[in-house]
């Protein structure tokens, strides 16, 4: 290791230093230290079980790291609890759509914008500026129209939009997406891509993991290629893609 | 309103809708059961419809048959016998078979079909001709029918309730709620047709008590843990020595690949519900000679079972053993020397301070 | 607004309530047809009737829209309520027995004799503080295994109403519990009672509405949806599960007071596992995370009693064991065809 | 090259029947799978010849383990045929097996509380012959020695490689004509996927098993197949041999998406 670039606060919205985890004996993350740098669109990629999901889940907290700290705006964290990342201005989606089923959509984006302590959220209504922000974070995804419905009633594109839509709803800075593109149709994909291209505008950091390589070269700025939990390459999307390694870690050796 | 002379002696309840209930569905598992197993067979020579029909009309008879085992449960040796004698043919028969077939290895011959077709023959008119004989053998005899009729009333719910339920549910809750109603319907209708009090099994054998190391114990008690150690053998032989068994320990591990490999889950799933609750049968006609039987005896002696299988380890057979062990010798003698009434709230306290701090259990599945 | 929305209301305004009612509208069937045999029950039986009927009803109910906030709107399946009750209406009895016991000859208790509205918070904040620690141990599981806990709560309540006699006189029972006072008068009558019980049922549905249309009930529901991705968006998701289950518990208790004070005597078996289950099916029944639905569904049970002595064929004695089929029944079907009960707005 | 494909598809789409290089034993017409709204796999025809091993390839998500379950009937087949010996494969999943197709599922998929025996057995649960099994299990045994040393322990207690070992051996139990495999490399040590190409080459050789088997390490199992199918987003892409496969560029178009832009060429 010759220095950590994470710390570098300026540069860089969030990062690990030697990151590990294990699931029962499976090594899924191995001494992973990456940095994700600000106001740019960060791609993953990697062959299936190389842990960029794991990687995610760790970063929004979903999952107690076995060692090494993850770095926030220049500070480094060894726990981090779910409950924490909205206050450190981190959201995420997830690769297999969680969305709150029986709910409306129109409340499922309410409820990322509501306070978060429990007497204040009993005595609150929904005040005008949240509303105003639901609204916006509807209309933002094209998904204003189905405000009413239950997000069960969805398909599986319109809940991968609302799931987008909670997540910018909560105006955080820094972004994880799960695989956003899997299993959209091309209409669908656009409108992703454009959501990406708008967050990216606004400043906002951006990580997402695809299989799509068309995506990787349109969208992403930087690229981190994993396999087998550990860091191959990082850097420059076009850079990186004309490695040997990154081919012969998707095609096999 | 309703007097013990209404609902007819002591012992035996007369009540024509719950003869026809029973009656139907033993007419609708037997019909399914035949169906299940002579379809793929036959299907090459008949049709469906025709193989559909024979399968309904044995069903019919079936259902008749229990109709009348129930309508004259004073006579259950002189109807049940023949029966009895005819399963037991068929077992010595198969087992014959079996060996011939082993000694011989030709499976075709007319030797290993013939040959213990008539052993098993004379052994079932034998074993007939003896339950006939005697009328006091009716209320062992009637153990039998009870399993029996339990099994068929769990396959029958299982058909015709579970794997609708399967299909559809989203949740475990569904299953658990759906259980509820059961419970609820069965236990208030039990109620209505048997009254709420509790009501003495006649005596069986051993009933008297029995001088044993100081103390009056029944010789029925013995009886009972003979009946369940015998039944748990028999459990452990047909789970881990079968191929029935193994086919359930597999599906117990992964369903679907257990249907890829060619085990016919259904199937099996339903053999499974009908020992199952032959055997929930048997542990209630054997506490209810113990003590007495009422409508609502099974509730907390299920959840005990829960808990011990929780206390074991989930999933693991000798688990469930020792947890139900240890859970009746916390509760019989409690620890901190509480009085007995205060067993079952030991027993649940012993459940959530495992569920707590050690929920695989004693013996975790590996 | 959008074309949209306003497309649809125009739309079921032109079908008017004949043709919704056409078109299979469960809902509003199942509203008619109990406010329908509600007001034809009361015209034949009489007023009496209609009193008796109403505070057995809104003791139900208070119970069922309590149990609802938990089963409806965290998704935890509770059939542990009835210990809450107990506790709420035990506080009470204990608490305002005014019974001489040495005439009884019986397993005595000191007599404290407080008045109903002394007794009453006494017992609600008791249960609220047994439903804190018993929900700081509940609150890991999730599912069938905290249904499986919750069985555990029931039995364990049961017993120590049962067992501790020193404290519950055990299966004698508290006699003479004592009717509440108002200013200096005693609510002997039966209307009056009933006045009292609907007024308590309209404070507990009010604040059950203002908890389940604030912010808190919204993220209840994300919760039952999602844990995890509620956590994600901030919510210490323990907390919230713990709030509304000690609230709940405090609403039981509510109705145990009322309960004990109004029959006047209570003992254990009005508090065993089997009510319990009748409390989570007529939860169900009515609808899960709805609290008009869970009025409904408490209406609906105290009704199929009457209806039951209806008929020809069922003997007196049989009508509580025939509304218990019929509820069972009632049970399957639902799980089969509607998972969310009747007016329910959550599907198990 | 991008005629060659179209060629290539062209030529598959001839059908089960298809003209020069023999029939399908084992095929799919014109099969699409859908989950929900999501299609995993649309118009696809594909299919497996006497004595042949197949590999299905493609990125994540195109379809390929789908492939696999459509013909075991695990996959809603919204239209579309199975074939199996020219007549539609339309029974159950547990009837399947006894037609000779036995599959090895994604993950191995091991009965783990079972020991290493047993779980051979489970490889033929319908089969009321014991000698047969026993004869069975010995050929099993013979290929794997490791099983038989093992054959009491549970198979939890193996490890990945192993337990891949158990799985084929599971598969061949059933002494099938065709052997599907998903993903038999999946989540293995570099140095145990070779051996697990190795043993399926073997299967292939020694007992003139057919062989489908969905990988993602397209490397290695280009080593051991008589001809490949490459999946995109549900549709075959190409059918080839390896060697048109190395001659192509279309593993690094599809895979790392395309290297230089070649709208124009397409158009």
């Amino acid at each position: 290791m010759t220095q950590i670039p994470a710390r570098d606060a300026e540069r860089y919205a969030l990062g690990t230093v030697g990151v590990s985890k294990n699931f029962g004996g499976v090594q899924a993350l191995h001494r992973l230290s990456i940095s994700i740098p600000r106001g740019q669109i960060t791609c993953v990629i990697g062959p299936n079980g190389s842990g960029k999901s794991t990687l995610i889940n760790i970063l929004s907290g979903m999952l107690p790291l076995d060692s090494g700290m993850v770095i926030v705006d220049g500070e480094g964290l060894h726990v981090v609890h779910p409950y924490e990342m909205p206050d450190l201005g981190i959201t995420r989606t997830f690769q297999d759509v969680r969305v709150f089923n029986q709910i409306s959509v129109w409340d499922n984006i309410m409820v990322v914008l509501t306070r978060r302590k429990l007497l204040p959220a009993l005595l609150e209504r929904g005040k005008a500026s949240q509303r105003e922000r639901a609204e916006q974070a509807l209309r933002d995804v094209g998904m204003w129209d189905k405000r009413n419905s239950l997000a069960e009633d969805l398909s599986y594109g319109q809940r991968k939009l609302l799931e987008m839509a909670r997540a910018m709803a909560l105006d955080a800075s820094i972004y994880l997406f799960d695989e956003p593109f899997a299993g959209l149709f091309p209409q669908m994909l656009t409108r992703v891509k454009d959501i990406f291209k708008q967050l990216r505008a606004r400043g906002k950091s951006i990580l997402f993991i695809t299989h799509n390589m068309d995506i990787v070269r349109e969208l992403s700025d930087h690229l981190i290629v994993m396999d087998s939990g550990e860091l191959l390459v990082e850097g420059d999307v076009d850079e990186v893609l004309a490695r040997r390694e990154v081919i012969e870690a998707y095609l096999g050796d | 309103m309703r007097h013990q002379e209404v609902v007819g002696g002591h012992y035996e309840v007369q009540n024509p809708v719950v003869n026809i209930v029973f009656g139907l569905v033993v007419a609708g598992v037997v019909a399914w059961a035949l169906f299940e197993i002579l379809y793929p067979r036959l299907r090459g020579r008949f049709s469906r419809r025709s193989i559909q029909g024979a399968v309904g009309l044995a069903g019919i008879l079936a259902g008749l048959y229990t109709g009348l085992l129930l309508v004259y449960p004073d006579n259950l040796h002189l109807l049940f016998g023949p029966v009895a004698g005819l399963a037991v043919g068929v077992a010595v028969a198969l087992a014959l078979r079996e060996g011939l077939v082993r000694v011989t290895s030709s499976e075709d011959g007319p030797m290993a079909t013939l040959v213990p077709a008539i052993i098993g023959l004379a052994v079932g008119a034998g074993a007939a001709a003896y339950i006939a004989d005697r009328p006091e053998s009716g209320l062992y005899l009637s153990w039998a029918v009870s399993c029996l009729l339990a099994g068929c009333v769990g396959l029958g719910l299982y058909r015709g309730l579970y794997v609708t339920l399967r299909n559809r549910a989203r949740s475990p809750l569904i299953m658990l709620v759906a259980s509820m109603g059961i419970l609820l319907a069965i236990s208030a209708t039990i109620t209505i047709v048997f009254e709420s009090a509790p009501r003495p099994l006649p005596p069986a054998f051993g009933s008297g008590p029995i001088e044993f190391g100081g103390g009056n114990i029944k010789g029925f008690n013995f009886f009972t843990v003979g009946v369940s150690l015998a039944g748990f053998a028999g459990l452990l032989w047909l789970l881990q020595r079968t191929s029935f068994g193994r086919s359930v320990r597999a599906i117990g591990d992964d369903e679907d690949v257990s249907k890829v490999v060619g085990i016919n889950t259904t199937v099996v799933i339903a053999i499974v519900f009908f020992i199952g609750a032959a055997f929930a049968a048997m542990a209630g006609i054997l506490s209810g000679h113990d003590t007495a039987i009422q409508p609502r005896m099974g509730l907390l002696l299920l959840l005990k079972g829960w808990i011990a299988s929780v206390v074991g380890g989930i999933g693991n057979l000798y688990g469930a053993l020792l947890g139900g062990f240890a859970l009746g010798m916390v509760e019989q003698f409690g620890i901190w020397d509480l009085a007995g009434e205060w067993k079952d709230v030991i027993s649940f306290v012993v459940l959530i301070l495992f569920l707590s701090f050690w929920p695989k259990g004693v013996l975790p599945r590996k | 607004m959008t074309t949209r929305t306003g497309e649809s209301t125009e739309a079921g305004q032109r079908l008017g309530l004949v043709g919704r009612l056409k078109n299979g509208n469960i809902e509003l069937w199942a509203n008619l047809i109990v406010l329908a045999l509600v007001i034809g029950f009361v015209f034949w039986r009489g007023s009496g009737f209609a009193i008796t009927i109403g505070t057995v009803f809104a003791i139900w109910a208070i119970l069922t829209v309590s149990l609802n906030l938990v089963v409806g709107y965290t998704g935890l399946l509770s059939v542990g309520h009835i210990g809450f009750f107990g506790i709420g209406a035990y506080s009470v009895a204990i608490l305002t027995s005014t019974t001489d016991y040495s005439l009884l000859r019986t397993q005595s208790i000191p007599t404290h004799e407080w008045p109903f509205f002394a007794a009453l918070p006494v017992g609600i904040v008791l249960a609220g503080a047994v439903a804190l620690v018993v929900g700081v141990v509940f609150n890991r599981f999730r599912d069938d295994v905290f249904v499986l806990v919750s069985f555990g709560f029931a039995i364990i309540s049961f017993n120590l109403f049962l067992n501790a006699g020193a404290i519950t006189r055990g299966a004698f029972g508290i006699h003479e519990v004592a009717r509440p006072n108002i200013v200096g008068r005693t609510l002997d009558g039966e209307l009056e009672y009933l006045i009292m019980a609907l007024a308590c049922l309209a404070i507990v549905s009010l604040v059950a509405w203002a908890i389940v249309t604030s912010s808190f009930g919204r993220v209840l529901t994300a919760i039952r949806e999602d844990e995890q991705a509620a956590a994600v968006f901030g919510y210490r998701v323990t907390h919230y599960k713990l709030a509304i289950w000690v609230i709940s518990a405090m609403m039981a208790a509510m109705a145990g007071g009322l309960f004990s004070s109004w029959t006047s005597f209570i003992d254990p078996n009005s508090f065993i596992l089997l009510e319990s289950i009748l409390l989570v099916s007529i939860v169900i029944l009515g609808g899960l995370a709805t609290i008009w639905g869970s009025l409904l569904g408490a209406m609906t049970f105290v009704l199929l009693e009457e209806g039951m002595r209806f008929l020809p064929f069922i003997p007196d004695v049989y009508v509580g064991q025939a509304r218990q089929v019929a509820l069972g029944v009632l049970l399957v079907v639902l799980m089969l065809f509607r998972p969310q009960g009747l007016m329910g707005r959550y599907k198990l | 090259m991008a005629e060659e494909r179209e060629l290539q598809q062209s030529e598959q789409q001839a059908g089960p029947n298809g003209s020069d290089a023999g029939r399908f034993m084992l095929g799919m017409e014109n099969v699409s799978v859908r989950y929900g709204a999501v299609a995993a796999l649309e118009h696809a025809s594909l299919g497996i010849r006497e004595g042949e091993v197949v590999a299905v390839m493609g990125p994540n998500g195109a379809g390929k383990s789908t492939v696999l379950k459509a013909i075991m009937g695990l996959a809603p087949v919204a239209e579309g045929q199975v074939y199996w010996r020219d007549a539609p494969l339309t029974t159950a999943t547990h009837e399947i097996v006894k037609h000779g197709i036995a599959f090895v599922p994604q993950g191995r998929r091991l009965f783990t509380h079972l020991t290493i025996e047993e779980n051979l057995e489970m490889g033929c649960p319908y089969l009321r012959d014991k000698t047969e099994r026993r004869r069975r299990m010995d050929t099993v045994m013979e290929l794997f020695p490791i099983l038989h040393d093992k054959r009491k322990d549970l198979a939890s207690q193996m490890s990945g490689g192993q337990q891949q070992m158990l799985a084929l051996g599971r598969g061949l139990m059933a002494n099938p004509e065709v052997l599907l495999l998903d993903e038999p490399t999946l989540g293995l040590a570099p140095n145990i996927v070779a051996s697990v190409f190795f043993n399926v080459s073997r299967i292939s050789e020694e007992l003139g098993t057919m062989i489908m088997v969905v990988e993602h390490n397209i490397k290695g199992v280009l080593d051991i197949v008589d001809r490949c199918y490459i999946l995109d987003t549900g549709r075959v892409v190409f059918e080839g041999t390896p060697d048109d496969v190395r001659s192509t560029h279309i593993l690094t178009e599809v895979f790392l998406g395309k290297v230089q832009p070649m709208d124009g060429e397409e158009e």
